[in-house]
C-alpha cells in the first residue's frame, strides 16, 4: 500500500515530461536547449522506470534508472564538447542553419 | 558480504580484447607524434582482430546458448557470429583509416573506435533492455564523437550535432519504450518479458512500438532514417563505412533478437510493422539514391534500402529469415566497407568530397580501386558473382515461405530502381573519361596507400567469396540462428 | 537413268560455284564457257535420264532417288530426292536445252561487261534452281527451287545494279514472287497436317481422305504460288519491270523457263487440283483473263522487250486455261514451244538492242530488215509462231489448249474458247505490230546511224542459239500432230491423265478460226502500220492501256503505300514517342521522384525529429489499437 | 567435365587477359587463340554427345548450396549443344572482328568478351534454376560496360536503359526464381517438378520477353543495337537474345506445362505482333542498324511462335531457326560493322552502290541477306517452315502470320541489300572504300559457310534438338 | 487512501517539475533554460523520494543537478552571446507538425496508461524500509548488474575523451581567427 497518490500520476506526469521533452528538440534551434529538453525526456523516461520499479517492488528499474543518469551526463557531455568545437569553428549556434548536408 | 557473480570471461572476451586495444591506443596519445599514429592503430587493429579471433572461440563453444549474469547478457553463436562480423570489419576500417588526413588525435580516433567496436561486440550480446540501451548508447556516444572528430570539416561538426541530437531522441525513445515494456512485465530480460503473460497489456505494446523505433532508428529504416545521409556524408569516410558496416550489423542481430526472443508472442503485429518498415525503407531509400550526386551520399540512400531488404528478413521471422538477415550481412558489410574505402582513396587523392563527377574515368586511371568499387556496386545491386546476389535471393526466399509475396515484389521493383545509380557509378567510372573534365586529378601517382588497399582487396575477398562460398557461410547463419528460439 | 538426272541436276551448281570460287583468276570467257559447257552437260544429262525412260515399260517411268534426309522432324521428314519421270523428264530437256542455248548466246550479248563472271554464276545458279524445282520429289524441295530460281531472277534483273529501276524491278519481282512463295508454303503446311507428308506421290494417295475444304485451300495456297511465279493476274505486275534485266534474262527466266513454273506445278499437283475443280477453274479463268489483259496491253507497248514480256504472260494465260480445264499435255506443249519461240524472239530482239547500242523504244527503230536480215528472218519466225500461224511450232500448241476448251464443254470451256480466239486475234496483232515497227518501213534514223557503228548481228555465239532456236520454233510443234501423230501428249499424258480431250474436228475447226483471226491481226497490224496510225486509236483507251489498267498504281495504293505509310506510322507514333520514350519517361519521372524525396530531406535538424516522433506516434497508435 | 570446361575456358582466358600487360595485338591475338580454343572445345565436346539420345549429358552436379537445394548442375540437351556452338563460333567471329578493328583498351575489352562467352554458355549450360539466373544477369555486367565504353555517341542512354530494363525482366524472373525454388525444395532443374502457379510463370515470361524481345517489351532494343559496338550488337541480337529461348524451352514450359499452356495464346498473339511491328519497323527504319535490329526482334517472335506451337515442327523448327538466325545476325551486323568502317554511318540515305568494284563484298552480303530473308531453299526457310507448320496446330491464324512474315522479310531485306549495294554511291561512299579486306572475309565467311551448310542439311540440328523425353516434358 | 501530506507533496513537486520543464523548452536565454532544469532535477528528485527511490534522488540531485548541470552553465557562460538563438522559427507547418507529434505522443501514452490503469496501477506491491536505499541500490549493482555498472563507467569515460577530444582541438586555428 503506497502512501499517496497511485503510480499510475507518476506515470502521467513522466509522459507530460516526455512530451514537453519531445517539443523542445522539435521546436528550438539553439543546440543547447535542445540538449537540455533531451535531457528532460531522458529524465521523464527515468521517472516512469522508477515508478514502475515501486509499483513492482522491482529494484532492478532502479538501477536502469541510476545507469540512464550516467549515460544521460555522458550526451551533455559530448554535446557540450560539440557545441564548444561548433563555437570555435564560428558557427552559428543554430540547428536550422547547420543544413549544410540536405537532399 | 554479497555474493561475487561468476563472470564468463570467454562470452566477455571479444569486448575486453577491444577495451585493452582502446587503453593501449589512448596511452599511446603520450607517445612521440610519429609513434602515436602506428601504435595506436596498431592497437587498434590487434584488438579487432583478436575480437574476431576470440568470437570465433566463443563460437566454437556455445553450440547451445547460455544466459550469463543474471540473464544480462548471453554467450551464444548468434552474437558470436556478429562479433566476428563486427571484428573483420573493424579490422578493415582501421586499415581503410590509417593513411587519413589527420594531424592529431590519432590516439583518440583509434581508441574510440575500439570502443566503439567493443561496444557494439557487447551491444549484440545483450540479453536484457537495460544492457541493450547501455550497449547502445556505449557504441553511440563513441560514434558521435568519431562522426565529428574531424573537427576543422564544418560538416562533419555538423554531422556530429545532427546524430548526437537525433540520436539522443530515437534513444530516449527506446529508452521509454523499455520503461513501458518493464512497466508491464516487471521484466528486463528477454526471455523472461517473453515469459511473463502480458499478452494483451497496452504498456507492453505501446513499449514494444516504441523500442521497435528505437532500434529502426539504429539500423536507419525509413522513416526513422532521415539523420543517415547527412551523417553519412559529413563524417570521415572511414567512420562512414564503420557506421554503415559495424552499427547496422549490430543493430540488426539485436533487433532480430530482441523481436525474437523478447516478443514472439506479439509476433503478428510486430512482422507486419517491420514488414512496412521494410517497404518504406525499400522505397525511400532507393528513390533518394537516384538523385544523388555525392557518392557517399548516395551510399547512405542505398544503405537505408539495404535496410530495408534486411528487414524483410526479420519480417519473416523464421529460421530461414534469421539465416538469410545473418548472411546477407556479410557480403554487405564487406561492400559497403570497401566501398567507402574507395572512396577514402579517391578523397584523399583529390582532397576533395567525392562526386560522381569526381569519379570520371577513375576507372580507366586506377584500374584497381575501379574494379573494386565496380564490383560493390554490382554487388550491392545484387548482380551474380556477389554475395549480394545470394544475400537478396536468401532474403526473398525467407520472405516469400512467410508468405510475403508482395514485399518480395516490391524489393525486385526496388532493386530495379536501385540499378539507376549503382550503375551510374560505374558509368561514371569507366564511360567519362577524366579528360572530358575539370575535376579530375592532374593524373600523377596518387598517394602509396598499401592499408587501404588491403583493406579493399579484404572487401573484394569477401564480397566475391560469399558468393562462391555460400555453403559454409550458410551453415555458420543457421547455427547462429539456432540461438534464437523460433 | 537416275545418274544422268543427277547430273543434270548438280553440274550447273557445280559451275555456279567454281565460277563463284574462281572469282578474278578466271577470265570473264572462261566463265562464260564454265557456265555454258555445265549447262550443256546438264542437257546431256537430261538426255540420258529422258532415253533411260524412254527405255522404261509404259509403267515404269517413274523413278524416285533420295540422296539424304534434309528436314526432319518428329515423324515429318522431307528428303532430298528427285523424281524421273514423263514429264520432269521433259522439263529437264526444256530448261537445260533452251537454257544451254542462252548462256551460249549471253557470251556473246554480254561480251565486254563489267561483270560478266558474276552474270554466269548466276544463270548457273538459275538453270540449277530451276531444274531443282522440276526434279524435286517433294513439295518442298519443290518450293526450295521455286525459291531460287526467284532468286536468281531477282539477282539477274537486277543485274545492272547502278540501274534504279533495274533495282527497283528486281525487288518488285522478288517481293511478289515472295507472297507466291508464302501463299505456297501455306499451302504445305495443311499437306503436312493432313496428310503428314509432302511427297507427291504420298500426298496423291492421302488426296482422297481430306475434306473439300482443306483440299481447296492447298489447292489456292498452291495457285497463288503459280500466279505469282507465272505473272498472272493479278500478281503480274512483276514482269514487265523484270525487263530491265539482260535480254538473255529476259528470254531465259521471264520467258522460256522460270515463269512456265507455274504451269509446270499446275500440271504436277494435278491430282490436287482435280480434288478441287473450282480451284482448277479459277486457275484457267486467270489464265484467261490475263490472256486478254495483256494481249491488249501489249498492243500500246513501246519497248520491245515490254511487248514481248506482255505477249509472255498472255501465253502463260493459255497455258493456264490448259491446265485448268485439265488438258496438261497440251499445256506442257505449249510451255515447250513457247519456250523455243519466246527465247528466240527475245534472243532477236536482244540482237536488235545490242546492234542499237541498248536502244529498245521501238517508236526509235524501223527498217531493220535490210540490215539485219538473218535477225529479221529469226523473228519473223518466232513471231509467226508466236501468232499460231500454221507449221510454226505455236500453231500446233496454241490451237489444242482452245481446242481443249472447247472440248470442255460447259460455260465456261465456251467463254475460254472464245477468250482464246480473241487472244489469238489479239496475238497476231500485237506481234505484227511489233515486227512492221522494228523491221519494215524506212530506217530510222538511230538504224542509220547504228548501220555503220553497231554489233551488226553479233558473233557466232550469238548466231547459233538463235539459228538452232528458230529450227526448233519451226518444227518444234511437229510432236504432235492433231489425230496423227501425238507422242508428246502421250508421254506427258503418262503422268498426268488429262481431263479433256478435243476430238480431231474441233481440232481443226477451231485451229481454221484462230488461223483467221490471228491473220487479221496481222492485218490491222499492217493497215494500221501502213496509215502511221497505231491499232488502238482511242486516245482515251489507250491512255488506260499505257498505264497497264493502273496495276501498279493500284498496288502502290493498296499494298506499298498503306505498308510504309502504317510502318511510319508506327514508328512515330508508337515506336519512338511511346516505346522508347516511356522508358526515358518513366527514367526521369523516378529521378524527379527521387528529387522530391531530396527536398524532404531538408538538412533540417528538427524536422527529422519531427518524422520520427511523428513515426514513433503512428507505430504506439497502431501497435495499442490493434493489439 | 567437358561442360565444365567449356565454362571454365572462357573464364579463365578472361583472367589471364585482363591481368598479361600484354602489348594491344598480342592482347587480341591470344583472346581469339581462346576463343578459337573454345570453339575445338566445344567441336570435341559435341563429339562426345549422343545426339540419337538428344537428352541431357555431358553433365556434372556438384552441391552448392546444400541446405536450399542449390547446385552446380550443368549439361547438354541437343538443343543447348546447339546453341552453345552456336554460340562459341560466333562469339570467335565477334572476337575476330574486335581484334580487326583494334579496340582500344584491349585487355578490358577482351576479357570483358570473353567473360560474357562464358556466361553465355553458362546460361545454355544451366540445369539449375539459380545457376541459369545467375549466368542469365551475369550476362550483363560485360555488357552494360561493352556497350558503354566502346559504344556509339548515345551509348551511355543506350547501356543504361538496356541495363535497367532487361535487369528489371530478370529480377522478376528472381522472383519466380525464388518462388518456385522455395515451393519445390530444390533449385535443381532436373529434379524439380512442375508447377501450375501461372503468376511464378509470368516472372519468367517477361523476363524471357525482355530478353528476346518480344513485342511490347523491346523499348531498350532500338537504341541498344544502334549504339553498341557492331560485334557487341551481333552478339546480343544472335546469342544473347537466344538465352531467352533456353529460357522457354528449358524452364517455362517443361516447370509451368498448364500455365505455359494457358497463356500459349497470349503469348503467340504478341509473338505475333512482334512479328510484324519488328517486320514493319524494320521495313521503314532508316539506318541498316535499325533494320538489322528490328529484324531480329521479328526473327525472335517467329521463333517464340514456334516454340509456343507446342509441337515438335515448331520446336525443332524454333531451335533450327534459333541456330540459323545466330549466324545469320551475326554476320549481317558484322557487315554492317564493316560498311560502318568505310563509310563512317549506316544511314540509308547516305549509302548505296558499293557493289562496283566491290565483288567479295557485294557476294558476302547478298548471300546473307538471301539467307536473312529465308530465300526458300536455305536454312532460315527451313526453319520457318518447320515454325509455320508447327504452329498451325494453335491456329492457321498463326502460320498465316508466319507467312506475312516472310513476305515483309523480303521487303526488308531488299531494302538494306539495296541500300548497300545498289544504285549509284551515296554521298558517304567514297571510291577509296575498299573491298572486304582478307581479314574481314575470314571472319564472315566461316559464318556464311556455316549457314549454308546448314541450308543443304537443316535436318542436322532439327532431327536432334530434342529427344523424345524431353519433347515430352515440352508438349503439354 | 493515503496521506494527504504526500499527496500535496506529490503536487508540487509534479507542478514544479512540469513548470519547470515548461520553462526549459521555452526560455530565450539557454542561461535561464539550465537554471529551470536545475530546478526540474531537483522537483524530480522528490517525487524520486515519493517512489521510494532515495538514492537515486540523492544521486539526481548530485550528480546530475549538482556537476552536469553546473559544467552547462559553465558552457553557456563561456559561449556567452552567441548561445542565443531564436525561439522556434522555421517554417509553421514544422512548428505545427511538432506540436501535433508531441501531443499525439503524449496523448497515446495517457490513453495507454488509462487503458492499463484499472488493471494493475492502483495496487502497487509492498516494498521493504530498504527499498531503494544506497545498500540495496550497490549490491544489485555489484551484482545482478555488474555489467550496467561497469558499462555505465566505461560511457563516462567515453564522454571524458569525448569533450577532450571535441572540446580541446584546433587552439591553433582559433588563435588565428
Amino acid at each position: 500500500m503506497m502512501d499517496g497518490p497511485d503510480v499510475g500520476w507518476y506515470l502521467i506526469v513522466a509522459a507530460i515530461l516526455f512530451g514537453i521533452g519531445a517539443l523542445g528538440v522539435m521546436l528550438r534551434r539553439s543546440p543547447l536547449i535542445v540538449l537540455l529538453s533531451l535531457e528532460i525526456m531522458l529524465n521523464a523516461a527515468n521517472l516512469t522506470l522508477i515508478a514502475f520499479a515501486r509499483q513492482q517492488g522491482d529494484l532492478d528499474g532502479q538501477i536502469f534508472a541510476l545507469a540512464v543518469m550516467a549515460v544521460a551526463a555522458a550526451e551533455v557531455a559530448i554535446g557540450l564538447g560539440l557545441i564548444v568545437a561548433m563555437a570555435r569553428r564560428r558557427m552559428l549556434l543554430d540547428v536550422d542553419q547547420a543544413s549544410a548536408l540536405r537532399g | 558480504m554479497i555474493d561475487t557473480p561468476t563472470v564468463d570471461w570467454l562470452a566477455l572476451s571479444p569486448t575486453i580484447a577491444l577495451l585493452a586495444a582502446a587503453g593501449v591506443a589512448l596511452l599511446s596519445a603520450l607517445l612521440a607524434g610519429w609513434m602515436r599514429k602506428s601504435v595506436a592503430g596498431i592497437a587498434a587493429l590487434l584488438g579487432f582482430v583478436g575480437a574476431a579471433v576470440c568470437a570465433g572461440v566463443v563460437f566454437d563453444e556455445s553450440s547451445t546458448p547460455e544466459v550469463l549474469l543474471e540473464g544480462t547478457m548471453v554467450r551464444d553463436q548468434l552474437a558470436a557470429l556478429a562479433q566476428l562480423v563486427l571484428g573483420v570489419t573493424g579490422a578493415v576500417v582501421v586499415l581503410a583509416s590509417w593513411s587519413e588526413r589527420r594531424r592529431e588525435n590519432h590516439a583518440e580516433y583509434y581508441a574510440l573506435l575500439a570502443t566503439a567496436g567493443a561496444g557494439m561486440v557487447f551491444f549484440v550480446g545483450a540479453d536484457n533492455l537495460m544492457t541493450l540501451f547501455l550497449g547502445l548508447e556505449w557504441f553511440s556516444l563513441c560514434l558521435y564523437i568519431l562522426v565529428a572528430i574531424d573537427s576543422e570539416r564544418e560538416t562533419s561538426l555538423e554531422a556530429g550535432l545532427k546524430y548526437l541530437i537525433v540520436g539522443g531522441f530515437g534513444s530516449s525513445v527506446l529508452l521509454f519504450g523499455s520503461a513501458l515494456v518493464y512497466g508491464a512485465t516487471s521484466e528486463l530480460s528477454f526471455p523472461a518479458i517473453a515469459a511473463a503473460d502480458a499478452s494483451n497489456d497496452a504498456f507492453l505494446y505501446a513499449g514494444l512500438a516504441m523500442i521497435l523505433a528505437g532500434l529502426a532508428f539504429k539500423v536507419s529504416a525509413a522513416p526513422f532514417h532521415m539523420w543517415t545521409p547527412d551523417v553519412y556524408q559529413g563524417s570521415p569516410t572511414s567512420i562512414t563505412g564503420f557506421m554503415a558496416a559495424a552499427t547496422k550489423t549490430a543493430a540488426f542481430v539485436v533487433t532480430l533478437r530482441v523481436l525474437v526472443t523478447a516478443f514472439p508472442a506479439q509476433e503478428d503485429l510486430w512482422t507486419v510493422t517491420v514488414a512496412v518498415l521494410a517497404a518504406i525503407s525499400l522505397v525511400w531509400g532507393n528513390l533518394g539514391a537516384l538523385a544523388q550526386r555525392d557518392l557517399k551520399r548516395i551510399l547512405a540512400y542505398s544503405s537505408i534500402s539495404h535496410a530495408g531488404f534486411m528487414l524483410m528478413a526479420i519480417a519473416a521471422f523464421s529460421d530461414r529469415g534469421a539465416e538469410a538477415l545473418l548472411y546477407y550481412l556479410i557480403p554487405y558489410s564487406a561492400m559497403s566497407v570497401g566501398a567507402f574505402a574507395v572512396v577514402a582513396a579517391r578523397e584523399r587523392e583529390l582532397n576533395a568530397p567525392v562526386t560522381l563527377d569526381s569519379l570520371a574515368g577513375m576507372g580507366w586511371e586506377r584500374p584497381y580501386y575501379g574494379v573494386a568499387l565496380w564490383i560493390f556496386m554490382l554487388g550491392m545491386a545484387g548482380f551474380p558473382l556477389t554475395g549480394g546476389m545470394f544475400g537478396k535471393l536468401f532474403v526473398f526466399s525467407a520472405a516469400y515461405d512467410a508468405g510475403d509475396w508482395w514485399l518480395v515484389l516490391l524489393g525486385v521493383a526496388a532493386t530495379a530502381v536501385s540499378l539507376g545509380y549503382y550503375l551510374n557509378v560505374v558509368r561514371w567510372l569507366y564511360m567519362r573519361s577524366g579528360a572530358e573534365l575539370r575535376l579530375a586529378p592532374a593524373g600523377g601517382s596518387p598517394p602509396r596507400d598499401p592499408a587501404l588497399g588491403i583493406a579493399i582487396s579484404a572487401s573484394v575477398v569477401v564480397t566475391v567469396g560469399s558468393f562462391f562460398v555460400v555453403q559454409p557461410i550458410l551453415d555458420v547463419a543457421s547455427d547462429a540462428a539456432g540461438s534464437l528460439p523460433f | 537413268m537416275i545418274a544422268g538426272a543427277w547430273v543434270c541436276l548438280l553440274s550447273p551448281l557445280a559451275g555456279a560455284v567454281a565460277i563463284t570460287l574462281a572469282g578474278g583468276r578466271i577470265s570473264r570467257r572462261t566463265a562464260g564457257w564454265i557456265s555454258t559447257l555445265t549447262t550443256f552437260v546438264a542437257f546431256g544429262g537430261a538426255l540420258i535420264a529422258f532415253f533411260g525412260l524412254w527405255g522404261e515399260g509404259h509403267g515404269d517411268r517413274e523413278h524416285i532417288s533420295t540422296a539424304y534426309t534434309w528436314l526432319e522432324s518428329g515423324d515429318f521428314e522431307v528428303e532430298f530426292q528427285i523424281l524421273v519421270d514423263t514429264l520432269s523428264s521433259t522439263m529437264m530437256l526444256i530448261v537445260s536445252g533452251v537454257g544451254g542455248l542462252i548462256v551460249w548466246y549471253s557470251m556473246g550479248y554480254l561480251a565486254g561487261d563489267d561483270e560478266e563472271r558474276r552474270y554466269f554464276a548466276y544463270m548457273s545458279l538459275f538453270v540449277f534452281s530451276m531444274l531443282l524445282l522440276v526434279q524435286a520429289g517433294n513439295f518442298l524441295l519443290l518450293l526450295a527451287g521455286w525459291g531460287l530460281v526467284g532468286l536468281a531472277s531477282y539477282l539477274l534483273i537486277g543485274f545492272w545494279h547502278h540501274k534504279p529501276e533495274a533495282v527497283a524491278a528486281a525487288k518488285k519481282a522478288f517481293v511478289m514472287n515472295a507472297i507466291g512463295d508464302a501463299t505456297l508454303a501455306l499451302g504445305l503446311v495443311l499437306l503436312v497436317w493432313e496428310t503428314g507428308t509432302l511427297e507427291y506421290l504420298g500426298v496423291f494417295e492421302d488426296l482422297d481422305s481430306l475434306s473439300t475444304t482443306t483440299v481447296n485451300l492447298v489447292a489456292v495456297g498452291l495457285l497463288g504460288g503459280a500466279v505469282a511465279k507465272s505473272a498472272q493476274i493479278p500478281l503480274h505486275t512483276w514482269l514487265p519491270d523484270a525487263m530491265e534485266g539482260p535480254t538473255p534474262v529476259s528470254a531465259l527466266i521471264h520467258a522460256a523457263t522460270m515463269v512456265t513454273a507455274g504451269v509446270y506445278l499446275l500440271v504436277r499437283a494435278s491430282p490436287v487440283f482435280e480434288a478441287a475443280p473450282d480451284v482448277q477453274h479459277l486457275a484457267a479463268i486467270l489464265g484467261a483473263i490475263t490472256l486478254l489483259v495483256a494481249g491488249v496491253v501489249a498492243l500500246v507497248q513501246w519497248d520491245i522487250k515490254r511487248v514481248i514480256a506482255y505477249s509472255t504472260m498472255s501465253q502463260i494465260g493459255y497455258m493456264f486455261v490448259a491446265a485448268g480445264i485439265g488438258a496438261y499435255g497440251y499445256a506442257l506443249f505449249h510451255l515447250m514451244t513457247h519456250a523455243f519461240f519466246k527465247a528466240l524472239l527475245f534472243m532477236s530482239a536482244g540482237v536488235v538492242i545490242h546492234h542499237l547500242g541498248g536502244e529498245q523504244d521501238i517508236r526509235r527503230m524501223g527498217g531493220l530488215r535490210s540490215v539485219m536480215p538473218r535477225t529479221h528472218l529469226a523473228f519473223l519466225v518466232g513471231g509467226l509462231s508466236l501468232a499460231g500461224i500454221p507449221i510454226f511450232a505455236g500453231f500446233w500448241s496454241k490451237d489444242g489448249i482452245v481446242a481443249a476448251a472447247f472440248a470442255s464443254g460447259d460455260t465456261l470451256g465456251y467463254t475460254l474458247w472464245v477468250a482464246g480466239l480473241v487472244g489469238a486475234l489479239l496475238t497476231g496483232a500485237y506481234t505484227f505490230r511489233l515486227y512492221f515497227t522494228v523491221f519494215r518501213g524506212e530506217p530510222s534514223e538511230l538504224v542509220t546511224a547504228q548501220a555503220h557503228e553497231g554489233h551488226g548481228e553479233g558473233p557466232l555465239s550469238m548466231l547459233i542459239p538463235v539459228g538452232v532456236l528458230s529450227v526448233l520454233a519451226t518444227i518444234g510443234g511437229l510432236v504432235v500432230i492433231p489425230g496423227v501423230w501425238e507422242p508428246f501428249l502421250h508421254w506427258i499424258d503418262e503422268t498426268a491423265e488429262p481431263l479433256v480431250m478435243a476430238s480431231v474436228a474441233e481440232d481443226y475447226g477451231t485451229s481454221a478460226i484462230a488461223v483467221t483471226l490471228a491473220l487479221i491481226g496481222a492485218g490491222l497490224a499492217h493497215r494500221a502500220f501502213r496509215s502511221q496510225r497505231q491499232v488502238i486509236t482511242n486516245p482515251r483507251i489507250w491512255h488506260v492501256l499505257e498505264h497497264k489498267l493502273y496495276f501498279d498504281e493500284l498496288y502502290d495504293a493498296l499494298f506499298y503505300r498503306p505498308s510504309a505509310s502504317v510502318s511510319n506510322a508506327l514508328r512515330r507514333n508508337i515506336e519512338e514517342p511511346v516505346v522508347e520514350r516511356s522508358l526515358d519517361e518513366i527514367g526521369s519521372g523516378t529521378i524527379q521522384v527521387g528529387g522530391e524525396v531530396g527536398r524532404v530531406q531538408s538538412g533540417l535538424l528538427r524536422t527529422y525529429a519531427v518524422a520520427i516522433a511523428f513515426s514513433v506516434a503512428v507505430l504506439v497508435v497502431v501497435f495499442v489499437a490493434v493489439r | 567435365m567437358w561442360t565444365t570446361a567449356l565454362l571454365l575456358l572462357p573464364l579463365a582466358g578472361a583472367l589471364v587477359v585482363a591481368i598479361l600487360p600484354l602489348p594491344r595485338e598480342s592482347t587480341a591475338g591470344l583472346a581469339f587463340l581462346v576463343a578459337l580454343g573454345e570453339v575445338a572445345l566445344w567441336i570435341a565436346a559435341a563429339g562426345r554427345f549422343d545426339f540419337d539420345d538428344g537428352g541431357l549429358q555431358l553433365g556434372t552436379t556438384r552441391e552448392w548450396v546444400e541446405s536450399l537445394g542449390i547446385s552446380y548442375s550443368v549439361g547438354f540437351y541437343g538443343f543447348s549443344l546447339w546453341l552453345a556452338g552456336a554460340t562459341v563460333i560466333v562469339f570467335a567471329a565477334a572476337i575476330g572482328y574486335g581484334m580487326w578493328v583494334g579496340r582500344d583498351r584491349s585487355r578490358a575489352y577482351h576479357a570483358l568478351m570473353l567473360f560474357l562467352l562464358g556466361a553465355v554458355v553458362a546460361t545454355f549450360a544451366a540445369q539449375d534454376l539459380l545457376l541459369f539466373y545467375v549466368s542469365f544477369e551475369a550476362m550483363l555486367i560485360p555488357l552494360y560496360v561493352l556497350v558503354g565504353v566502346w559504344g556509339g555517341e548515345r551509348r551511355q542512354a543506350a547501356t543504361v536503359t538496356f541495363v535497367i530494363y532487361t535487369m528489371a525482366g530478370s529480377l522478376l524472373m528472381l522472383a519466380s526464381v525464388v518462388a518456385f525454388g522455395v515451393t519445390q525444395g530444390t533449385f535443381s532443374l532436373t529434379e524439380s517438378g512442375t508447377s501450375d502457379n501461372v503468376w511464378i510463370f509470368l516472372g519468367f515470361a517477361i523476363a524471357f520477353a525482355v530478353k528476346a524481345p518480344l513485342f511490347p517489351f523491346h523499348g531498350w532494343l532500338p537504341l541498344a543495337y544502334r549504339e553498341a559496338p557492331v560485334e557487341v550488337a551481333a552478339v546480343l541480337s544472335a546469342i544473347v537474345s537466344k538465352t531467352a529461348i533456353y529460357g522457354f524451352l528449358r524452364i517455362g514450359i517443361p516447370k509451368f506445362p498448364e500455365p505455359a499452356d494457358d497463356l500459349s495464346g497470349l503469348i503467340l498473339v504478341l509473338a505475333c505482333a512482334g512479328l510484324v511491328y519488328g517486320s514493319l519497323l524494320a521495313f521503314r527504319a532508316p539506318d541498316l542498324r535499325g533494320v538489322i535490329a528490328y529484324s531480329s526482334m521479328a526473327q525472335m517472335s517467329l521463333i517464340t511462335i514456334g516454340v509456343f506451337a507446342f509441337d515438335d515442327l515448331g520446336l525443332d523448327g524454333a531451335v533450327l531457326q534459333s541456330v540459323a538466325h545466330a549466324f545469320v545476325s551475326a554476320s549481317m551486323f558484322l557487315l554492317v560493322g564493316m560498311v560502318e568502317r568505310r563509310c563512317g554511318t549506316s544511314d540509308i540515305d547516305a549509302l548505296g552502290g558499293m557493289a562496283r568494284g566491290r565483288p567479295s563484298l557485294a557476294t558476302v552480303v547478298l548471300v546473307a541477306g538471301m539467307i536473312a530473308l529465308a530465300v526458300p531453299g536455305s536454312a532460315t526457310f527451313a526453319g520457318e517452315f518447320l515454325i509455320m507448320a508447327g504452329a498451325y496446330q494453335q491456329g492457321w491464324g498463326y502460320s498465316v502470320v508466319v507467312a506475312l512474315g516472310i513476305v515483309l522479310a523480303a521487303m526488308y531485306t531488299l531494302r538494306v541489300i539495296s541500300a548497300i549495294l545498289h544504285v549509284k554511291p551515296g554521298r558517304a561512299v567514297r571510291d577509296e572504300a575498299l573491298d572486304l579486306r582478307p581479314g574481314e572475309l575470314a571472319l564472315v565467311l566461316p559464318l556464311l559457310l556455316l549457314l549454308l551448310g546448314l541450308s543443304v542439311w537443316p535436318a542436322l540440328v532439327s532431327e536432334s534438338a530434342f529427344a523424345a523425353s524431353t519433347l515430352a516434358e515440352l508438349l503439354p | 487512501m493515503g496521506n494527504v501530506l504526500v499527496w500535496i507533496t506529490w503536487f508540487l513537486a509534479a507542478a514544479a517539475c512540469l513548470g519547470t520543464g515548461v520553462a526549459v523548452v521555452s526560455m530565450t536565454n539557454p542561461f535561464y533554460s539550465a537554471l529551470s532544469l536545475i530546478g526540474n532535477l531537483a522537483s524530480l528528485a522528490v517525487l524520486f523520494l515519493l517512489l521510494s527511490a532515495e538514492f537515486l534522488a540523492a544521486a539526481q540531485v548530485l550528480v546530475y543537478a549538482g556537476a552536469v548541470m553546473v559544467m552547462f552553465l559553465f558552457v553557456v557562460a563561456y559561449l556567452g552571446g552567441r548561445a542565443d538563438a531564436p525561439w522556434a522559427g522555421g517554417p509553421p507547418l514544422l512548428r505545427a507538425a511538432a506540436v501535433v507529434a508531441a501531443v499525439a505522443l503524449l496523448v497515446e501514452i495517457v490513453v495507454v496508461l488509462g487503458l492499463a490503469w484499472g488493471d494493475d496501477l492502483t495496487d502497487p506491491a509492498e516494498v521493504s524500509d530498504s527499498f531503494g536505499s544506497p545498500a540495496e541500490i550497490g549490491e544489485a549493482f555489484l551484482t545482478d548488474h555488474l555489467l550496467a555498472f561497469e558499462i555505465t563507467s566505461i560511457v563516462l569515460l567515453v564522454a571524458a575523451i569525448g569533450g577532450v577530444v571535441l572540446g580541446t582541438t584546433r587552439e591553433k586555428e582559433e588563435e588565428v581567427a
